[in-house]
């Protein structure tokens, strides 16, 4: 390693992401793109980035997640196929390979774009015409891009704003607690958390009694003055009394 | 080769600003029979909708006089919005129905009567009723006009206040020289 | 008699500053069959230094451009975009209407603040409604300005646009994951 010289340069400057990366060094095979290794490619990868560590370069967060996740592709493309795994190794290589593919085409079309005859570089319209009547056309005109920024500075400008929170109705956790203590101690059978919960209400406001009674039968489970089941996630919520 | 000349002194004159000269021109196509390339061009447009003419030893194009019935040389018609306007109508479209006052609150300035005027004027925004508060002030709000004029389907199409962030639309740049264009725009109201 | 309206529609292009559409050729010109007019005109200036060309349904004269060479000097330069401006416009012109999370998804980063704020400003792109799925994310378009600038007759026009199609390449990951997962099935069938 140390006796070639590195055909990447460690200029992670360059890069816009992992993703960029590794297509600069899928590129580097010189073959098209469905027919990269991909586990050359993981190996490129973490060579890089392995030597960026002993360099101490700094690697952004997203760099350091890439090469964890490479090094997962990598360990699990090397190990036979285990059918109880999903999705399999060869999938997630095959998905790295479509977006390389697909971040590659965009890159070319882009290339391909800027290099077309442009307006104003290439050719150009008439720079004095005499201008139309406009016939149908409003006098005043503005487009949506304006409108945009004009709120946006606006916006910006009216910041710090005042929020006003409207009244609600809530029913406090110390509300809660109190109502639930009290109910529970009345109640020897398992109940759901919706008895305990104002009949009478808004919606908003049982929905905030749901919130804050949950909170409370913790609370008083903690404290040992009432007893929680639950048979399975977002299954009933049953309270009681302490057997004791 | 004369052709590829006249096709060059073409493409120049329809492209310059200002009429050119013999001696222009020929800084732009290079050598060559400017001279002739130019009586070329004059005569394959002559009779034409455009044509190329002579002042004071320099060239131009321009559309034949006859035609000239057809537009018009005033192109100050078309007028853009102040930028009191754009923000007032950014206002109205994103908080109608609105009342001048609430307008002002939310600008941070006053706004002028002509502001309104002139959006009343294009179309984009109507008097939608009074606010049933003391004073009855006016409420504005926005036209179809407004919604066919700026590409919208309906209101519900105008960017979020997220997505102007996104867009680094809502970059407190410069914030004081912001508010001093602002005082200077309400001075000019 | 149709002399008349090539000769009108000629001038009507050569004066107007912008682009026009058939329809308001017709708003100059009058009746009359305006895109046989068209066709004559764009004819008679095909090969010339100025050509007529047809960009998303609009009309307008532009020097040709193999005579670029001559004309570029001391123009000011067309701003350049950044890689990533490049990468993000070509996106939204291939897949439009196309939200940021599309786009960041085919680059595998966030789309930086500014991105989006310069591509609108430079004209070429622009919000074209909400993406009717939970949040409702603003989606973006091309812009008819974007097919000038670009050269571009129609989007169909954009650069190798149906191979890319036909290659699956303009699909989601997850699509034409699926699609191969198929192929494959098949095979082994």
């Amino acid at each position: 390693m140390s006796d070639a010289p590195e055909q990447l340069t460690l200029d992670l400057e360059g890069w816009e992401g992992p993703l960029d990366l590794l297509l600069s060094l899928a590129r580097a095979q010189k073959v098209d793109l469905r027919e990269i290794s991909i586990l050359a490619l993981v190996e490129q990868y973490l060579r890089y980035v392995e030597r960026a560590r002993v360099l101490q370069l700094e690697l952004a967060a997203d760099y350091l997640v890439m090469a964890a996740w490479l090094a997962y592709l990598k360990s699990a493309l090397l190990l036979p196929r285990d059918p109880e795994v999903e999705p399999d190794a060869d999938e997630l290589a095959m998905r790295l390979q479509l977006r390389l593919e697909r971040l590659d085409a965009m890159r070319d079309a882009g290339a391909r774009l800027m290099a077309r005859d442009r307006l104003g570089r290439d050719v150009f319209r008439r720079a004095a015409p005499e201008g139309l009547r406009v016939v149908r056309k409003a006098q005043w005109t503005a487009d949506l891009y304006e409108l945009m920024t004009a709120y946006g500075r606006v916006s910006a400008r009216s910041r710090p704003v005042m929020h006003v929170v409207h009244d609600r109705e809530v029913m406090t956790l110390e509300a809660a607690i109190a109502r639930v203590a009290a109910l529970v101690g009345s109640a020897i059978d398992w109940r759901t958390i919706e008895a305990f919960l104002p009949e009478q209400a808004s919606v908003a406001l049982r929905r905030s009694a749901l919130a804050s009674s949950f909170l409370a039968a913790l609370e008083l489970a903690r404290q040992g003055r009432v007893e929680l089941r639950q048979e399975a996630p977002f299954a009933p919520l049953y309270l009681r009394r302490p057997a004791a | 080769m004369s052709a590829a000349i006249e096709r060059a002194v073409e493409a120049v004159l329809f492209a310059s600003a200002e009429p050119l000269s013999i001696d222009s021109l020929r800084a732009y196509v290079g050598d060559g029979d400017i001279r002739a390339a130019i009586a070329a061009v004059a005569e394959r447009y002559r009779g034409r909708g455009v044509e190329l003419v002579e002042r004071g030893g320099r060239w131009h194009f321009q559309t034949a006089p006859d035609l000239a019935h057809l537009l018009r040389r005033d192109r100050e018609e078309v007028r853009r919005l102040s930028r009191a306007g754009i923000e007032t109508l950014a206002i109205i479209a994103y908080h109608e129905p609105v009342s001048r006052a609430e307008i002002e609150a939310i600008r941070g300035v006053q706004v002028a009567k002509g502001t309104l005027d002139v959006l009343m004027e294009a179309g984009w925004v109507r008097p939608a009723g009074r606010r049933e508060v003391p004073g009855r002030p006016l409420i504005y709000a926005t036209t179809p006009e407004f919604l066919s004029h700026f590409g919208l389907t309906s209101r519900r199409d105008l960017p979020g206040i997220d997505d102007l962030r996104a867009a680094g639309l809502l970059d407190p740049v410069d914030l004081a020289f912001e508010q001093l264009a602002v005082e200077k725009d309400a001075d000019d109201d």
